[in-house]
């Protein structure tokens, strides 16, 4: 397998206090890789510099050999990566229907037509993706009203309209119930799985992160201090010292 | 006495009986009442008024009562416009009568123009009213900017004024006075030259930038158009500075009135000319005690606005221009407007038949400090009626 | 199929609009050609507010551009009205490119504080240029067209007019561009994210809504058959803006009721008291305590309790 | 009688409830801990306990007075003091001020804590009392948070993952003042992923899994116990 | 421009920067606080200049009595609203705060119409203030000197009372983090309605202290409010020292460019503001607003 994203030497700081510090990170096409660490240790920030919504103060991000560094999120988009945010991120007042028509619309460039009815486009399109995470049944419910795990889910199915190559989820069971978590996992699984999807997400749930992941690094401090398979990882002393406590120990 | 007021009341109650059987003659009245120029608008209202009031007790026109339908017009042309339309077309108004800025005056023009109904222009004073956008049924009972403006240039050569600033608020009434104005100057004055020209803007509460212009020119008087506020806030800011001492203040603007002098009080400037229409401490005519009395108590104050008189007149133009014509037709009464001759608390008064403007007058004259007053008067008062 | 149900009902209110010189009433037609050049101008305006989350101070601007162009090219060039009508709209349209073009560079109030800017410059614009817009006289007499001189022609043309304009409005806002729009409205960041530049996007929605105003304006001129300075001001934008707030900046036809009951209020309130600031800070008032999404909003809050019960 | 005691309180942000039922107490001068991973709900539970998220079901009692409706400031001034997680320093306020808008009288005319005795406490913040609070280092910024804290003279302490982010010899050195603390008789609860400091100050400890007590107990239970501690705190 | 000229050009344009400051000064705090745009501001100042009339002028109290009586009135008027109506749409949409005030302005324009009628006032300069200071080369008059001393006073009071007090802290630290301030035991709807009022009552105190200077008419809030917003906006929203260089910035360009261009003097502050923002799109002094 080739490496899909490439970073090298990453730094990003806020007035004094480094979040992202000398990451390097490869990370190969069609795994499911997932960050975890700590409160704090920089994963939001980590995902924002890959996306666009920050620029990194040193360093380099090549996406399937093209520098990210500087593109506008729009443009990132465009080129194959689509995220899903830790907290939700949806158009509230648009029908759930209507959140992944637009997404769809946006995909295919034609947010610029002035006269196609926008309700009439990509309506098998929309559909199959709803029905993909099992939203088809609330489809013309208004997206704020939806209980947060089906907001969730709907942000998933808007991150998958743009037909990334790509996908980020941040956090995608924060705030699930234990029920919901489990549903929502194994569908993200399956699509992934089902689309060749190449998936970085972050995550706290152990279960979910042993579950899944081929591959996961830890993030501490803005360093990422260990990376390789869940058992390497789990096994890791710095790892085990860095969950529990810095000195490690019960 | 008795028997006089017997026969008073009998009138009233014959004429009632009239009223009864006739429909009212619908006046539309539109002055701003809300906003920077509810200053005028509320007294011209009562003016009007009180010259509804005062027909009706007398039996109305031609016998049939007077409605008197009233409006802000907003200062706001097109609202106006709408306004006037309304008054026209849902109210069935057979006149209008009001206005105050040139722009609404302009705009109600335009309406009655389009909808063939008369309207009496009884304060704004835009020249082009009456010239190059005369049409059949507008007419004016104000003064307008070339009269003021041929009266102030008198004025200038009265005063032997050799450099003239020219001050002039930067705006319609501001422009087409001070055209007025140079158009008459070297009739009056062939000798005067205009050394410097400034126009602070409409509403300007700040003459800062001006004042220093004016003083540094070296001018022997001021010729202004700085009315009501403006003429408040000028006073205020050049005052201080001796303004006043040195310079001539030749105003238009009808800033020689009781509401500018009593507000005002001691800190009223010196040097000051200017006009007013109506003063209730002096009068021209033998009418006008009574009309200033019956103001009084229909204000309930003694010292009495001037901007009454023309709400006033405007009614009183209506009533004469009906009973002639005999008729509430308004081919008819504008007809019988051209060359009506009326009197008025302000003397006798002309709607010239050719541009439909009316010859009134104004008082003019310098302020004075009357020992026994706490604001000062206008003495001597010389009433100007152009010819 | 909602559809449908949308072009039947509005086919009947525009026949029953046809109607209105019918019952012989000379106010109810012209109260009814003001209230219809109102309601474009509010639903030009809404593009930009509820559509597209962006908050004009200045919407007067191109109300006037049109308004003011449509009545030189008339009166001074006497152009036909088939050619100064659509030239005033692109022009309108085009200022409304430049300004935008600065405008959507900036959100919230500073975007409003800028539109503010542009329209008073605008309005010093109208105001100085006397020889050609009549400065503060206004610019009055325009010559209009034998066809619509009539007060009852008038009419028709409006409503031909304003009923085209709402279909074209309605068109673009229900489009894959207006549905896009509300996205840029109800979260930017994630429209970002979805692929979709949302400065370009805005700046379009500046430039319909610009378009439009100007077709308001334009009709409003010719009907009042004069365009004053006082029509750019912003106590004017601020007007249209009650009107879209009032009437419900989360649905299509929300502005076109605002700006009806705004206007109908207004009228009736001064023909009884010259208190009518009063009245409508107390309308305010109770939108803003209990009416946060216009009338529109207690519409459906009604047609929701009654439906549960 | 235990001075808190949390009743079966249901929290949620919105739509998105993060507590089901949680219910603990603390005795006066008893230090207890939650613990759990990240995102378990033991912020939640402090914010809830402070009126910041008031819960939407159950009971929050205050020396036997129900806090759960009251404001946060109502709370505060009945004694109760909230030391956040991310530390929330006023960034453009200096130390001193940080400190001096905290100053507080406690209920009942308590007035252990003076400036003086905050700076003796925390001897470095004394050295940088101008500085301005955005540009502290996280050790730094901690202390201040828990000095800030201690000016408005509680009787109990919400103590939100002290060690987060810190260096070792950071975290050894809050510990020690943590202990100081306790052994002036304040009451603490205290939420923190770093075991070690928790079996140094911990009376007791609730773990917190998914909104949910699942495990309540001494240190020693704990430790004792470690199939609880591989199941909710570690990788 | 000769000497003399520039010189009093230079000092009308510092004394009409201070009276604005004054003015502007309570808005920005009430902005930088509450985050309310408050279209209301523009009215206080036309109340405060009408209360200074009647207990100046006709119940003939001494000047700063009236400008007392004014700031308190104004505040006490702001309190009320604060507590009754304001304080329930802080976390509603800024729309509905802006639609808020600009109700207030229609409600107390009619109320000011109700108690004062359509006449025009106007009030006496305070004894000892009506002439003119003469330098020889140029005349400067007290009351626009006085200005010229209050302004910069009342800068240097808010910045003492902000940056030096108990209470001038806590305003600052609400403007950072209000659920922390609470936390610590602060009653921070009672900050906010301190600082409304305070805010509303500079407004009352700008407008008293114009009065001398001016014609007091209806209408006289509507440029007012406009030209408040514009120093406010230049100046960068929220901070005090913006406004001051704000305020500055638009006395001088309003002075100048009415002398040097009087036919752009209608909208010399909104190019100014144009200007401002399209090279500095958040103001002279401000920041961008996070979280876009």
């Amino acid at each position: 397998m080739t490496a899909m994203l490439h970073i090298d030497g990453l730094w990003k700081s806020f007035a004094g206090f480094v979040a992202t510090r000398d990451v390097s990170f490869e990370l190969l096409a069609g795994e499911t890789h997932a960050i975890i660490g700590p409160n704090g240790a920089g994963k939001t920030t980590f995902f924002n510099l890959i996306t666009g919504h920050l620029r990194p103060d040193k360093g380099s991000v090549s996406f399937e050999g093209r520098d990210l560094v500087d593109l506008p999120p729009q443009k990132i988009v465009r080129l194959g990566i689509a995220r899903s945010f830790q907290r939700i991120n949806i158009y509230p007042r648009l029908t759930v229907f209507e959140n992944v028509q637009v997404a769809l619309i946006a995909h295919e460039g034609q947010q610029w037509n002035l006269f196609r009815p926008g309700r009439s486009l990509h309506r098998q399109g929309t559909q199959e993706l709803l029905e993909l995470v099992g939203l088809a049944p609330e489809a013309l419910e208004t997206a704020g009203e939806l209980s947060y795990g089906k907001q969730k889910q709907l942000e998933l199915a808007i991150a998958l309209a743009s037909q990334p190559r790509l996908l980020l989820l941040d956090e995608p069971t924060a705030g699930m119930s234990p029920q919901e978590t489990g549903e929502t996992i194994a569908s993200v699984r399956d699509i992934v799985k089902a689309r060749g999807l190449t998936l970085l997400f972050t995550e706290h749930d152990m279960s979910v992160v042993f579950g899944i992941a081929e591959r996961i690094s830890v993030l501490h401090h803005g360093e990422i201090i260990a990376s390789g398979a869940p058992d390497a990882v789990r096994n890791d002393p710095e790892v085990k010292r860095v969950y529990l406590g810095e000195h490690g120990h019960v | 006495m008795k028997y006089s007021a017997l026969l008073v009341a009998a009138g009233v109650l014959s004429a009632g009986t009239a009223f009864a059987q006739q429909a009212p003659i619908k006046i539309g009245a539109m002055y701003p009442l809300t906003g920077g120029g509810a200053v005028y608008g509320v007294p011209a209202m009562a003016g009007h008024q009180l010259a509804v009031e005062e027909l009706n007790a007398k039996g109305g026109i031609m016998g049939r009562k007077i409605e008197s339908i009233e409006r802000d017009d907003k200062m706001n042309p097109s609202a106006a416009s709408s306004t006037m339309k309304e008054l026209i077309t849902k109210d069935k108004a057979d006149i209008i009568v009001g206005g105050l800025s040139s722009a609404v005056g302009l705009a109600m023009s335009e309406v009655s123009k389009q909808e063939k109904v008369v309207y009496i222009s009884t304060i704004p004073k835009t020249i082009q009213m009456t010239t190059d956008k005369l049409h059949k049924y507008v007419f004016r009972t104000a003064s307008n900017t070339d009269l003021e403006g041929d009266t102030m240039a008198m004025l200038a050569g009265k005063n032997k004024l050799g450099k003239i600033c020219h001050l002039q608020l930067d705006y319609a009434y501001g422009n087409d006075l001070e055209a007025g104005i140079l158009k008459a100057l070297p009739k009056y004055a062939p000798d005067a030259k205009v050394v410097l020209t400034l126009k602070p803007k409409l509403g300007a509460t700040d003459f800062n930038p001006f004042i220093p212009q004016v003083m540094a020119a070296g001018c022997d008087g001021v010729l202004s158009g700085l009315w009501g506020p403006h003429f408040v806030s000028w006073v205020k800011q050049a005052a201080p500075l001796g303004f006043f001492n040195k310079i001539k203040w030749i105003s238009g603007g009808e800033i020689g009135s009781h509401e500018i002098a009593g507000e005002l009080k001691a800190e009223y400037p010196d040097n000051v000319i200017s006009n007013t229409y109506e003063l209730w401490y002096t009068a021209n005519d033998p009418s006008h005690a009574a009309f200033q009395a019956k103001l009084a108590k229909k204000l309930g104050t003694q010292e009495t606005p001037q901007w009454a008189v023309l709400g006033y007149i405007g009614v009183m133009y209506t009533a004469a221009a009906m009973e002639k014509a005999k008729s509430t037709d308004p081919d008819k009464v504008a007809e019988a407007l051209e060359g009506l001759t009326i009197g008025t608390p302000v003397g006798k008064l002309t709607i010239d038949a050719k541009t439909h403007q009316a010859n009134i007058g104004q008082f003019w004259g310098p302020m004075v400090k009357k020992p026994d007053r706490a604001y000062r008067m206008m003495e001597p008062a010389e009433y100007i009626q152009p010819k | 199929m909602p559809q449908r149900r949308h072009l039947i009902a509005s086919a009947i209110i525009v026949l029953l609009l046809a109607l209105v010189p019918l019952a012989g009433s000379r106010y109810a037609v012209d109260l009814t050609t003001e209230v219809m050049i109102y309601a474009l101008f509010a639903l030009s305006l809404n593009v930009l507010i509820g559509f597209t989350g962006n908050i004009s101070f200045g919407h007067a601007a191109y109300f006037a551009i049109g308004g003011y162009a449509c009545a030189i090219l008339l009166t001074t060039y006497g152009w036909p009205l088939a050619l100064a009508l659509p030239a005033a709209v692109v022009l309108a349209g085009l200022v409304a490119a430049v300004v935008g073009y600065f405008c959507v560079r900036l959100t919230q109030i500073y975007f409003a504080m800028l539109t503010l800017a542009f329209a008073m410059l605008v309005w010093g614009v109208a105001f100085k240029w006397k020889e050609v817009t009549g400065g503060d006289d206004g610019f009055t007499g325009i010559k209009m067209p034998a066809m619509i001189a009539h007060h009852v022609g008038y009419f028709y043309f409006t409503l031909i007019v304003v009923a085209a304009g709402i279909a074209a409005l309605w068109v673009i806002c229900h489009s894959a561009f207006g549905l896009t729009l509300v996205a840029i409205r109800e979260n930017s960041q994630r429209a970002g994210f979805i692929g979709v530049d949302t400065r370009h996007m805005r700046w379009a929605a500046f430039t319909v809504a610009g378009t439009f105003g100007g077709l308001a304006g334009a009709l409003f001129g010719m009907y009042h058959r004069g365009m004053y300075i006082e029509n750019a001001f912003w106590t004017e934008s601020a007007q249209v803006l009650i009107m879209v707030l009032l009437g419900g900046i989360y649905s299509f036809i929300g502005p076109i009721i605002g700006a009806a009951v705004l206007h109908l209020l207004q009228t009736f309130t001064n023909q009884y008291t010259p208190y009518w600031p009063t009245v409508l800070g107390l309308i305010l008032l109770v939108i803003v305590m209990v009416l946060p999404d216009g009338l529109i909003g207690l519409a459906r809050r009604v047609k929701a309790r009654r439906g549960r019960s | 009688m235990s001075d808190l005691k949390v009743d079966g309180i249901h929290t949620a942000y919105g739509l998105s409830q993060v507590l089901f039922g949680v219910s603990l107490e603390v005795q006066a001068g008893e230090c207890i801990a939650l613990i759990g991973r990240n995102g378990v709900g033991k912020t939640t539970t402090m914010r809830s306990i402070m009126g910041l998220t008031p819960p939407r079901q159950g009971h929050v009692m205050w020396k036997g007075q129900d806090i759960a409706r009251l404001g946060p400031h109502r709370i505060c001034r009945l004694g109760i003091g909230f030391v956040p997680e991310d530390r929330r320093i006023f960034p453009e306020l200096s130390v001193w001020e940080n400190l001096d808008i905290a100053r507080r009288t406690g209920a009942g005319g308590r007035t252990t804590w003076s400036e003086e005795q905050v700076f003796a406490l925390f001897p470095d913040l004394a050295e940088i009392r101008d500085r301005r609070g955005g540009v502290l280092s996280g050790g730094q910024q901690q202390m201040l948070t828990i000095a800030r804290t201690l000016m408005g003279n509680p009787e109990l302490l919400l103590l939100d993952e002290p060690s987060e982010g810190l260096a070792p010899l950071i975290v050894e050195l809050l510990q020690q003042r943590v202990a100081e603390l306790k052994a002036t008789g304040l009451s603490i609860v205290l939420a923190e992923q770093n075991l070690q400091f928790v079996m140094a100050l911990a009376d007791r400890v609730y773990i917190l899994e998914k909104g949910e007590v699942r495990f309540t107990g001494t240190p020693a239970d704990l430790q004792a116990d470690e199939r609880i501690v591989h199941q909710y705190l570690t990788v | 421009m000769t000497l003399t000229m520039f010189t009093l050009n230079a000092f009308y344009g510092l004394a009409l920067a201070m009276n604005m400051f004054i003015i502007a000064s309570g808005l920005n705090l009430i902005f930088g606080v509450l985050r309310v745009i408050n279209f209301a501001h523009g009215m206080f100042y036309m109340f405060g200049a009408y209360i200074t009339f009647t207990v100046a002028k006709t119940w003939g109290a001494p000047f700063f009595v009236g400008v007392l009586a004014a700031a308190v009135a104004l505040g006490l008027i702001a309190f009320v609203v604060e507590r009754l109506l304001l304080r329930h749409l802080y976390d509603k949409e800024h729309l509905m705060q802006l639609l808020f005030t600009f109700a207030l302005v229609l409600l107390m324009s009619d109320a000011a119409k109700m108690i004062w009628g359509t006449d025009q006032y106007s009030v006496g300069y305070p004894p000892g203030m009506g002439g003119a200071v003469n330098l020889g080369f140029v005349m400067l008059p007290q009351y626009q000197l006085f200005l010229c001393v209050v302004g910069p006073l009342i800068a240097v009071a808010m910045w003492f009372v902000v940056d030096r007090t108990r209470w001038g802290r806590v305003v600052r630290a609400a403007t950072q983090d209000r659920e922390m301030l609470a936390s610590l035991g602060v009653n921070v709807p009672m900050v906010y309605a301190a600082v409304f009022t305070i805010g509303s009552a500079l407004a009352g105190v700008g407008g008293a202290l114009a009065a001398p200077r001016i014609a007091l008419v209806p209408g006289m809030d509507a440029t007012i409010i406009n030209e408040c917003f514009i120093i406010v906006i230049i100046g960068g929203l929220g901070n005090m020292w913006g406004s001051f260089l704000g305020a500055l910035a638009f006395g001088f360009v309003v002075q100048f460019g009415t002398v040097l261009a009087p036919n752009w003097q209608d909208v010399l502050p909104y190019v100014l503001m144009l200007v401002v923002l399209i090279i500095r799109p958040w103001g002279l002094l401000g920041r961008p607003e996070t979280g876009h």
